[in-house]
């Protein structure tokens, strides 16, 4: 069941990730990467991490992404395609080479020791549970965060305004 | 005591002058401007001539003064402090800088009294005091580094003074380009120095420098190379002198005083400061001295067919800075530093001459267009004459006794081809003897050859304000040698100051044994060759000035060589083609376009025309840039994780 | 049975996917979902390790970087039509 | 359900941080409420909230607190920093004042980010934990990609700011994975822990590949090469206070991150790691250097000699020990003062627009505005090292302890790149003093008071910390991590 699960998400999810790369049109690379998001969120629920499945799903998949559709309905944006179909594939093996090279020590040398799970505490990855380290021993990068959050809004606002008053 | 204690005010004096000039000299009158620097460096003359006194009341091994203002840069194991130290060396230096810079301060007066600018002009000379003087004071290396760059700077705005001609920027860049590389040499030595003794101070690194290095070893062989590289740089000598001649470019008392009398004296200083490293480094020796013996005689030939006069005067002292460090070389640091003094003195005055020459010539500097000048400029010609004397090596004047000590260290001396060395100084003695009775001869003797009939009419004799300093170097330049005489029992007595300075530990210090008989034949030698050039030049330029266009009109070889010394040998051209436009290249064409436009803008461009061949490459070097600066740093990733994988698995 | 080296190399197939979208689309808003998939990648890699070590700081690690992702996103998403679109070097 | 425990939370530690941010809000609230003329006050609050903050910073020098259950750390490292941080802070709002005014950019906005960078940078000084770093680097980051963009009348910053942001959330991602990796293998984000559970680790794939993707999110921020390539387009583009900010204050901070995380986390990897320094630091300077020899732009000029500076803190780097780190650290700081001060000069040359950032532009700088001229003379003079200039006190000291530490080549290679660098420094000299006007009607070079005292302030402190460094040399000494 869990070797199932595990191919089925996580094949989807390299799938949709591929799709999101190589769709021509930014709406369909959207929605591919919401997707991905999806299958993300079941691998994480697989692996106990409950509250951070939900926040995945309502956070990137609903609000995250849900911007960047706006961005694109919006501004209306489409791949040129004049440019877009002179795209060199020599680049792209040239990117997925060099990519993967850096993970050839992660990937292959990083093999050698087959590392496993343990069973899971009780109330692993629940809210109650993540909620209450956030509020204690890591409550400064919380703070840190609504620091984060406003100077973004506040900078999303000025930059939108082509001129201001 | 009074003097020694005040030392700081030495250096800070001009200091206050040159603050005061720069920043509201434009408010002030000319006279308070010329007030203010004059006095500031009168002033730090006779703090300098107090602590002087002092010094010589002390017991010759007591001779050695440090003053600590404060501590400059202390950082663990590294402490710099703000420290000067007096001792017989620097005092020599420190009377020779700051009188000659003195009587060149109150002949500026006179001299630049016409020119826009003059406080700026002041401001600049008395900032190179101040830096000159914390070169020569300075207790270690970091602080003679600091006056080391501080002269080459001042020199670099001095020279571009009349900066509306082009000439002179480009001749202040050349000298701070040349600088820069000496002064890169003489970083990596104090670096090199404290990573050997741990310290900067003289007074640490000096009386250990025996014990702690081999004679001749790595160590001291490249700290010295280094030094010498610094010196080769600002004492203008082989292969970077060409700044020197092109330096003329400024005013006339500036090359008397930088570029003759002090500055450029800075790397013998250095040389002998240094003369505990020096002294343990054999093969630096002899460098130095086949360096000092090679300059003197090669400047000296370009000498010969220079027709500006001051170019002359320049190509003279880049000779007799040769014959300082072939003194150096080979060991005797006294004669060098006598040299220096009586150099400062004779080329001072001759500059300051020359300069008054050209102010009254209108601003003529060329030797075709003098010629009878004795006449109508008495005073110039007299002192002029004397100096030129002086010069020449003729006794009693004191160019002959630094320059004839000189000759005789290097015949007795042990740095191996010594006697090469002799032989080449005493030529280029004839030789100098020559040109500067060339010199001589065009200008104060014959007819005026003027064509311009408003230059003619005008020749005048300079004002007091500028013949009293020639007077007085001119009477200094009769006087100073008698210091050396070489026959009073157990030395003269300027060795006897400085002997204590230059102390070798183990090494008795005593003169040269050496009769008398074999002295006063290479005296004979080296005034014989001084009589020769004078004869010569007396029946080219004087006697029979026809003759020497006949010479060259038989052609040949003459004329060939001939227009070789009169282009410099062509040395300013071969740098250029070979170092100068190479850099240019590199940096431009090569670094430039090659690595920022083609391998970082494009690194990706440059392997897809690896695949798809130059016929695209057109095409792709305009496929952006934000992209191209995503795949430098992948790219940059891989190396550096393919890097630290080799290096961790090597373990 | 499904151990940790597995989460690894999916998350690592993820991350090299974004680094090749990055590199390869000339599309403003792709290239910033990219760097969406790359920031996913690592983020699976956390809740992965978290579970290994039965530690919940990679939560903690998680929910802190969808912070960053939606100050990004934020960023991302007020650009001026006319620069996403043409940019004056001729595209991305 | 047991009850929430609270760890101690040393509240006055992080004061500095607390008062940036209220100064921040404070504007915010302060641009609704208040008329065109209130806005003109701005920048001094921003001033004075940097001051402040920077006061409160002082105080905590000597003490040495960690708190927030080991997350956040006040000791002199982060302290020095957090001065430097300040500074640079203070002295942009002071340089901006008038700029904003011409440009259009008045607005609370505008300091308030500056400040929330200035925020973001503290907290790199002082986590000691990678989610506390990461949400540091990101603060700053989105402020600065702001900022960048903030002159939205004028394309150039609209790219400059794109460009920023893309290739700084592409860095991101690397370090962000570096972390998970390293969090991987040695199951904590706690810096000290992942020292201690390191040393097992020496030659663990997951743990260098985590160490690698740190290394180039970290060398992207302090710009080396190769990942240098956004700054010159970054540095032209942006605004030119914001110009002087980014290549002086976050600079600092990723300078000192990079340093904690590798002295804490990694002092297993020592030997490795100095080779990796090493090379990069190479690469940068004469990369930097090299490239800045051919610019005609000023502005470009400095970018690029910025890439040189890093490459000689880096140098620092590579040295690992007290001394070099300290150096790094003094340098930083004179860094800080005299590239602040050649851009409030180059703000007064350029006039309204920034249109005239030539060499070409500077000629007969001298006549025109000899104070002016003078001072630009001495940063120039500063950033090339000439004594007696804090440059030239700051780069012998780093090169001094890259010597002491046997790394003689580096330190002549330095050397090497530090006279390579006079020339284009002086080159601006030469056409200040050197050249005559050439016709062009250029701005008439007036100095507004707010840019008069950052050049004399700048200018002071350049000539006060070459002469007497010892003192500060000292405490960036006393601040040094046990590397």
């Amino acid at each position: 069941m869990e070797i199932l699960m595990f191919n089925l998400l996580g094949g989807l999810s390299v799938a949709l990730a591929l799709g999101a790369i190589i769709s021509k049109r930014p709406v369909n690379s959207a929605i591919n990467l919401i997707g991905t998001m999806f299958c993300l969120a079941g691998l994480f629920a697989m692996q106990d991490a409950h509250l951070i499945a939900a926040l995945q799903v309502l956070v990137y998949a609903g609000a995250i992404m849900a911007l960047f559709l706006f961005v694109i309905m919006l501004l209306n944006v489409r791949e040129k395609v004049g440019a877009e179909s002179r795209r060199q594939p020599y680049w792209q093996l040239l990117a997925v080479v060099s990519a993967g090279a850096l993970f050839v020590p992660l990937v292959t040398l990083g093999g050698g020791k087959i590392l496993k799970f343990k069973e899971a505490a009780s109330g692993f990855g629940t809210t109650a549970a993540v909620g209450r380290l956030l509020y204690t021993d890591y409550i400064l990068p919380f703070e840190i965060a609504s620091v984060l959050l406003l100077a973004a809004l506040v900078g999303a606002v000025i930059l939108t305004k082509t001129k201001i008053r | 005591m009074w003097g020694l204690e005040h030392i700081w005010w030495v250096p800070i004096l001009p200091l206050i002058g040159a603050t005061i000039n720069g920043l509201v000299g434009h408010l002030l009158s000319k006279r308070a401007v010329g007030v203010v620097a004059v006095g500031s460096t009168g002033l730090s003359f006779l703090v300098a001539l107090a602590a002087f006194g002092n010094i010589l009341g002390l017991a010759p091994d007591q001779r050695v003064y440090e003053s600590v203002l404060f501590t400059w840069i202390q950082a663990g194991s590294f402490t710099a402090e703000a420290a000067l130290q007096v001792d017989p060396l620097s005092a020599v230096f420190l009377m020779v800088v700051t009188g000659v810079g003195f009587l060149i301060h109150v002949y500026s007066v006179g001299y630049m009294g016409h020119e826009a600018g003059y406080p700026r002009y002041f401001a600049y000379l008395n900032l190179f005091m101040f830096s000159m003087l914390l070169l020569i004071l300075g207790a270690n290396f970091l602080l003679m580094f600091i006056g080391w760059e501080g002269v080459g700077l001042c020199s670099y705005l001095l020279i571009g003074y009349y900066y509306e001609k082009q000439s002179a920027s480009d001749a202040g860049k050349k000298a701070f380009v040349m600088n820069r590389i000496g002064d890169f040499g003489f970083l990596l030595a104090i670096m090199w120095i404290f990573w050997t003794f741990g310290s900067i101070d003289y007074t640490t690194v000096f009386p250990v420098a025996h014990d702690k290095l081999a004679l001749g070893g790595l160590a001291v062989t490249g700290i010295t190379l280094l030094l010498f590289l610094g010196a080769t740089g600002k004492s203008a000598q082989i292969p970077l002198y060409t700044w020197l001649p092109d330096a003329m470019e400024g005013p006339t008392p500036v090359s008397a005083l930088i570029h003759a009398a002090t500055m450029v004296t800075a790397g013998v200083y250095m040389v002998a400061r240094c003369n505990a490293l020096f002294n343990l480094a054999p093969m630096t020796m002899m460098i130095v001295a086949l360096i000092g013996a090679t300059t003197a005689i090669f400047a000296a030939t370009m000498g010969l067919y220079q027709f500006d006069i001051k170019r002359v005067l320049a190509y003279s002292t880049v000779s007799q800075l040769g014959y300082m460090f072939l003194a150096c070389g080979v060991g005797a640091y006294v004669a060098a530093v006598f040299h220096v003094m009586t150099h400062a003195f004779f080329k001072a005055c001759l500059f300051l001459g020359s300069g008054s020459v050209i102010h009254g010539m209108s601003g003529e500097q060329d030797m075709r267009q003098m010629g009878g000048l004795g006449k109508k400029m008495p005073m110039t010609h007299a002192t002029f004459l004397i100096s030129t004397l002086a010069i020449a090596g003729i006794p009693p004047l004191a160019g002959f006794f630094s320059k004839d000590e000189i000759l005789l260290s290097a015949f007795l001396g042990h740095t191996p081809g010594h006697l090469l060395y002799w032989v080449l100084a005493t030529i280029a003695a004839a030789v100098t003897a020559f040109y500067m009775f060339r010199l001589y001869f065009m200008t104060f003797t014959g007819e005026l050859r003027a064509e311009d009939h408003h230059v003619r009419d005008h020749v005048h004799e300079s004002p007091n304000v500028m013949t009293m300093p020639l007077v007085i170097l001119a009477g200094l330049a009769v006087v100073g040698g008698f210091l050396g005489l070489p026959m009073i029992e157990g030395g003269h007595a300027l060795k006897n100051f400085l002997d204590p300075v230059f102390a070798q530990p183990g090494h008795a210090a005593g003169g040269h044994d050496v009769s008398v008989g074999l002295e006063l034949l290479l005296m004979g030698v080296s005034v014989g060759m001084g009589v020769l050039g004078i004869l010569t030049a007396r029946y080219y330029y004087s006697v029979k000035p026809e003759a020497a266009v006949e010479l060259l009109n038989k052609g040949g070889m003459i004329k060939s060589i001939y227009t070789l010394m009169q282009n410099k040998y062509y040395v300013d051209e071969i740098y250029d083609a070979l170092i100068v436009k190479p850099i240019v290249a590199v940096s431009d064409k090569g670094l430039w376009r090659f690595f920022d436009v083609k391998v970082v803008d494009g690194l990706v461009n440059f392997a897809a025309t690896f695949f798809m061949g130059l016929g695209s490459m057109f095409r792709t070097a305009h496929t952006g840039l934000t992209r191209s600066y995503a795949y430098a740093m992948v790219f940059g990733g891989v190396f550096l994780a393919g890097f630290w994988l080799f290096l961790s698995s090597g373990k | 049975m499904i151990t940790v080296n597995h989460y690894i190399a999916l998350s690592a197939v993820l991350f090299v996917i974004g680094v090749v979208g990055v590199l390869t689309r000339r599309n403003i808003i792709i290239v910033m979902m990219s760097i969406e998939i790359m920031l996913n990648a690592a983020n699976l890699l956390l809740v992965t390790f978290a579970r290994q070590s039965g530690d919940m700081t990679g939560h903690v690690f998680v929910f802190m970087v969808m912070a960053v992702a939606a100050a990004e996103a934020a960023r991302g998403a007020c650009d001026h039509p006319r620069v996403v679109q043409e940019p004056r070097d001729g595209g991305y | 359900m047991t009850p929430i425990k609270i760890p101690s939370i040393a509240l006055d530690a992080i004061g500095p941080e607390m008062v940036l941010t209220a100064t921040a809000m404070v504007l915010l609230m302060i641009e609704v409420f208040a008329d065109k003329k209130g806005r003109d006050h701005l920048g001094y609050i921003a001033l004075g909230g940097s001051v402040l903050a920077g006061a409160l910073a002082y105080k905590l020098s000597g003490v040495s607190v960690t708190t927030f259950g080991g997350l956040y750390v006040v000791d002199n490292f982060s302290t020095f920093f957090k001065i430097i941080f300040m500074i640079s802070a203070g002295l942009t709002a002071l340089i901006s004042v008038k700029y904003a005014q011409d440009e259009g950019i008045n607005h609370g906005e505008y300091y308030a980010m500056i400040l929330f960078a200035t925020v973001g940078m503290c907290v790199m000084a002082s986590a000691r934990d990678l989610i506390t770093i990461f949400m540091g680097v990101e603060v700053m980051s989105i402020a600065l990609y702001v900022l960048a963009g903030m002159t939205r009348t004028r394309e150039v910053s609209n790219e400059a700011s794109l460009k920023y942001f893309i290739l700084g959330a592409f860095s991101s991602g690397f370090l962000l994975y570096g972390m998970a990796l390293v969090y991987g293998a040695t199951g904590t984000t706690q810096l000290q822990a992942i020292g201690k559970a390191a040393g097992l680790l020496t030659g663990n794939p997951m743990f260098i590949a985590g160490a690698v993707m740190m290394t180039i999110g970290f060398a992207f921020k302090v710009a080396a090469v190769p990942f240098h390539m956004w700054t010159p387009d970054v540095y032209q583009g942006s605004p030119a206070p914001v110009t002087a900010f980014m290549s002086t204050g976050p600079k600092a901070a990723a300078f000192a991150a990079f340093l904690r995380v590798f002295a804490e986390a990694f002092p297993a990897m020592k030997e490795d790691w100095w080779v990796i320094i090493w090379s990069l630091a190479v690469l940068t300077m004469t990369m930097g250097n090299v490239v800045a020899l051919v610019q005609n732009d000023v502005k470009r000029m400095l970018a690029y000699s910025s890439i040189a500076h890093a490459g000689y803190i880096l140098v620092g780097l590579a040295v690992a020990s007290p001394a070099g780190s300290s150096g790094a650290a003094f340098y930083l700081l004179v860094y800080a003062f005299m590239n602040i001060g050649a851009f409030a000069l180059l703000i007064v040359a350029a006039g309204k627009g920034e249109r005239t950032t030539t060499y070409q532009d500077f000629s007969g700088m001298g006549r025109r505005s000899p104070l002016t001229a003078l001072a630009l003379t001495i940063m120039v003079f500063s950033l090339a090292g000439i004594p007696p200039t804090a440059g030239f006190a700051g780069k012998f000291y780093l090169f001094m302890s890259a010597l002491e530490k046997g790394f003689v080549w580096l330190a002549v290679i330095a050397v090497i790149n530090s006279v390579v660098s006079v020339f284009y420094y002086l080159k601006l000299v030469v056409y200040m003093y050197m050249r005559d006007e050439d016709g062009e009607a250029r701005p008439e070079i007036s100095v507004a008071a707010p840019l008069a005292v950052a050049a004399v302030v700048t200018v002071c402190a350049v000539m006060w910390l070459g002469v007497m460094p010892a003192k500060y040399i000292d405490f960036a000494k006393s601040a040094f991590l046990p590397f």
